[in-house]
């Protein structure tokens, strides 16, 4: 048992990557086990990475050395304290964004095998699928440099692969091929930066080349890369062009997914700004430019999704707009970083409040892709024009939906006005007409939600929607467990806040503990 | 220097992808970014007059070259194999499709 | 496209010799330049010979279809992971070398500094290499086989007819959804 | 990517391109060729690869043992190109 605990960062990738090479040997010679089996390792793997969230959570930061002996140390002494070896570190932070992975994974492939039962491929499919969940997993449990940018592939490709799943016509495959062509760019960029650090450090593990990093011409260059990268992964304005047209042709519980993973990205993004970059950072410039950056998709986002006619690229746009108030957040806090004074008024609060934002987007995305593709499922129609009154046959699907609805919108009880609340509230203190914009933005995203829902799911029955029956149990059941977290976040937001937002704040803004878990003593 | 040669190879990569409208030429651009981005790790750990890292058979008392990075390099080189493999297969879906290379006549997602 | 006599009788006395040196640089691949990858590539390299000399539809209907490669490069990701999952069982960390100077397979010490190498030295690399040169042999001909399918339905016997019928046709249901 | 095209007309992406270059070029100023600036970790592989795995090829052994968690996740990603591929030209009803 002991052996297991021990080695759980590596079970973590291991379960889902071993589940996934065995799906097309199953899928050739036992089709029957096949579905029940992608389920069940889309389980363990979930467990897994919230037993390792925990672990965390109540001892700390979890260090893992990939290939060392028993009982070695990730930085040996005979190296001269440097680790040489792949080691997954899981801070407060890693351990907050495998939860969110771990919750939406887990309701999505639910949802899966229910809604791809008709469909071919799916052999294929569900391997990818393991894999696109691997890849988020290792992303945000690597310690290493140059395996986050081999987590990142995994992630984009396996992603694009999804996303031309049903390939309608050559439309979803144009969508993929937009998407990894800018993953591709984003990744080789991410690559460069690599070599650029590399060459300096002569180390590829972030808490090494942390403890030496300055403010150098170099390091200037090799941050404009990261960012430009990393922004492009998440789907941030000036990128934003691939988002929309993969999300709205993928299937809808891989959107959901893709949701987690653009935003695997977003984690890489402050991983290097906060933990790697840290206090050699010109932080005042560059939170800045976070902060424009999340203005601007916040705006440009929520205003491109008010004349969308396709509901699913709508919610994309959402998407978009929705990324925009984490890096308010986040960029605020790092604003202040070199200002004790003003990051404990209001930077702290700010940076849990674009944190806490993460996982919710991530949660009432997720369900507000999985109801619409629960009607998209029965109607196979996406045109917000040609659909409604789909309230008399649809009930629980309107309800997920307006719950999710209600709290993208930030209405409480639900989990987006917790966050949004900590982000008004502290981005007021920083900058006022900040603020305004970030609630004029919820004010617009909530109009444009009430027109969704009232398009589709109010009015009278329409004809030929009458013999529209309810999804099946097993696509309510996922839409289920993002409901609970949904409204459990928001009913209780203080204790969520305190037991898992706050120690991933505390990990991003406290680079010293980060460099001790991992050099330990050495240095 | 090879560093310029990097950057002159990334610049044209660029221009190309952002230039062309044959969706081949774009995954040819994305495929000499590639190579750019693999010459400059490789560029990095050279040393004046090294060797292979490679014991058998190897001269005696000769400085050998950095071999993290030719590793580096040996990864990116297959995942530049599988992204382009996966590119080009699009690509031959879409014009089955589409009936053409064009990226500025295939907009149908614009709508 | 017509492959002649020359081309296809060249083809077959060379694909043996193909295959194996890629065997040779996947098995040397702790001594060597080369290694798993470079090896399977080889591999793959000669496949892709076999599948130019003769007509793809030939080759999957007297050979083997593209979807047994498939299982071959699964099984190679297996063997891999199974290799690492075995550092755990003897109670060290995922993917630890612990075949390596046991004295048993590929367990021999090895002699420091520069020396001629030997074959049943380093541990589980060898095991890894192999493992990946399933892999890349697998995954790499599955890629050319799945883009001769999605090219065009040939065989030798309609020669030089034109490339008329799609493997993939249109599909009624998903076409339709938008 | 596509739309960047029409979005900006030609001239724009030149300057962007030559702006992007010109960036890159910093690099060859910092870094020097032939004579990397530090070399600990890499000096350690070197030295140590022999005893430590047993295998003749450094590369190799950083390969498959110092990083083979890389590797893993390298093969991962031919797989994944794989089973793209064979996805997107699955027959229907297959």
């Amino acid at each position: 048992m002991s052996l297991l605990l021990d080695n759980m960062p590596a079970l973590l990738i291991a379960v889902s990557l071993f589940g996934a090479f065995l799906i097309p040997i199953f899928g050739r010679f036992l089709p029957k086990i096949r579905d029940p089996w992608v389920i069940l390792v889309s389980f363990l793997a979930s467990l897994i990475a919230v037993i390792n969230a925990v672990t965390v959570f109540t001892k700390g930061t979890v260090v893992y050395v990939f290939g060392a002996a028993a009982g070695s140390s990730a930085a040996s002494i005979d190296s001269g304290g440097l680790p040489f070896r792949i080691i997954f570190t899981i801070d407060g932070f890693g351990a907050f964004m495998l939860l969110s992975a771990a919750i939406v994974s887990f309701a999505v492939i639910l949802y899966l095998v229910s809604s791809q039962k008709e469909r071919s491929g799916k052999s294929e499919f569900y391997a990818l699928y393991l894999l696109l969940t691997a890849g988020i997993f290792g992303m945000v449990s690597t310690g290493d440099m140059f395996n986050f940018f081999v987590f990142l592939e995994i992630n984009s490709l396996a992603a694009a692969a999804l996303v031309s799943y049903h390939r309608n016509g050559g439309i979803a495959v144009e969508g993929a091929l937009k998407y990894l062509i800018v993953n591709t760019v984003g990744g080789l960029m991410v690559l460069l930066s690599i070599g650029l650090l590399y060459a300096q450090y002569d180390s590829l593990n972030m808490a090494v080349i942390a403890s030496q990093m300055t403010w150098t011409t170099l390091n200037i260059v090799a941050l404009v890369l990261f960012i430009t990268a990393l922004a492009m992964k998440a789907g941030t304005v000036p990128f934003h062009y691939a988002t929309p047209d993969a999300y709205s042709v993928a299937p809808s519980g891989i959107t959901a997914l893709m949701v987690v993973a653009s935003q695997a990205g977003l984690y890489g993004l402050f991983r290097i700004l906060f933990t790697v970059y840290g206090g050699a950072l010109n932080t005042v410039t560059v939170g800045w430019v976070i902060i424009i950056l999340g203005i601007l998709s916040m705006v440009i986002g929520v205003t491109m999704a008010l004349p969308q006619k396709d509901v699913k690229r709508l919610l994309a746009y959402h998407a978009v707009s929705q990324t925009g108030y984490m890096l308010l957040g986040v960029g605020v806090a790092l604003a202040v970083l070199g200002d004790p004074v003003a990051l404990s008024a209001y930077g702290q609060t700010a940076m849990e409040g674009g944190l806490f934002h993460i996982i919710n987007h991530a949660l009432y995305k997720g369900l507000l892709f999985l109801a619409v593709g629960a009607v998209i499922y029965r109607t196979g129609v996406w045109n917000l024009n040609k659909l409604g009154g789909l309230g008399h046959n649809m009930k629980w699907t309107m309800i997920f939906f307006l719950i999710g609805a209600l709290a993208i919108a930030g209405i409480p009880p639900f989990n987006g006005f917790a966050s949004k609340l900590m982000i008004y509230e502290s981005v007021f203190a920083f900058n006022p007409i900040l603020s305004v914009i970030a609630m004029i933005v919820s004010i617009l995203t909530l109009a444009s939600f009430m027109k969704v829902f009232h398009s589709v799911f109010m009015g009278p029955k329409l004809p030929e929607f009458e013999n529209v029956k309810e999804v099946p149990k097993l696509m309510i059941a996922g839409m289920v467990i993002l409901t609970i977290f949904v409204i459990g976040f928001g009913l209780v937001p203080d204790l969520v806040v305190d037991s898992i937002v706050t120690p991933a704040a505390d990990a991003l803004l406290n680079q010293g503990s980060y460099i001790a878990a991992v050099l330990g003593g050495v240095l | 220097m090879p560093f310029i040669t990097v950057a002159l190879l990334i610049g044209i990569a660029f221009a190309i992808i952002l230039l062309k409208k044959n969706m081949i030429k774009m995954v040819m651009g994305i495929g000499i970014m590639e190579s750019a981005v693999n010459l400059f790790l490789i560029t990095i750990g050279y040393r004046e007059d090294g060797i292979a890292p490679i014991f058998t058979n190897a001269p005696e008392g000769v400085d050998m070259v950095l071999p993290t990075v030719q590793a580096l390099t040996l990864t990116n080189i297959v995942i530049g194999v599988a992204t382009t493999a996966l590119m080009i297969s699009m690509i031959m879906i879409i014009y089955k499709k589409y009936g053409t290379l064009n990226s500025d006549k295939m907009r149908r997602l614009k709508e | 496209m017509t492959s002649g006599l020359v081309i296809r009788t060249a083809g077959r006395l060379l694909a043996p010799f193909i295959f194996i040196f890629g065997f040779y640089i996947v098995a040397h691949g702790h001594l060597t330049p080369g290694g798993g990858f470079q090896g399977g590539a080889v591999i793959a390299t000669g496949v892709a010979l076999i599948l130019v000399c003769y007509y793809y539809k030939d080759c999957i209907d007297k050979l083997t279809p593209a979807k047994n490669f498939k299982l071959v490069e699964a099984a190679g990701l297996i063997l891999y992971i199974c290799t690492a999952l075995s550092g755990l069982v003897v109670g060290a960390s995922f993917l630890f070398n612990w075949m390596n100077a046991t004295g048993g397979l590929f367990g021999h010490a090895v002699a420091y500094g520069v020396n001629a190498g030997d074959i049943f030295t380093a541990g589980v690399i060898p095991v890894l290499n192999f493992a990946i040169g399933i892999e890349v042999l697998g995954a790499l001909s599955v890629v050319l086989m799945y883009m001769f399918a999605g090219l065009k339905e040939t065989t030798q016997a309609e020669d030089d007819a034109p490339a008329s019928t799609p493997i993939i046709k249109k599909s009624g249901k998903q076409g339709g959804k938008k | 990517m596509k739309e960047c095209t029409s979005l900006f007309p030609k001239r724009v992406v030149m300057i962007l391109v030559i702006l992007v270059t010109l960036i890159l070029l910093l690099p060859s100023i910092g870094l020097t060729f032939g004579e990397p600036q530090t070399t600990t970790t890499d000096q350690y592989y070197i030295n140590n690869a022999q005893v430590e795995t047993g295998a003749n090829n450094v590369v190799t052994s950083i390969v498959f043992d110092y990083r083979g968690f890389d590797t893993l996740g390298e093969a991962c990603v031919l797989f994944i190109a794989v089973l793209g591929v064979a996805m997107l030209f699955r027959r229907i009803g297959k």
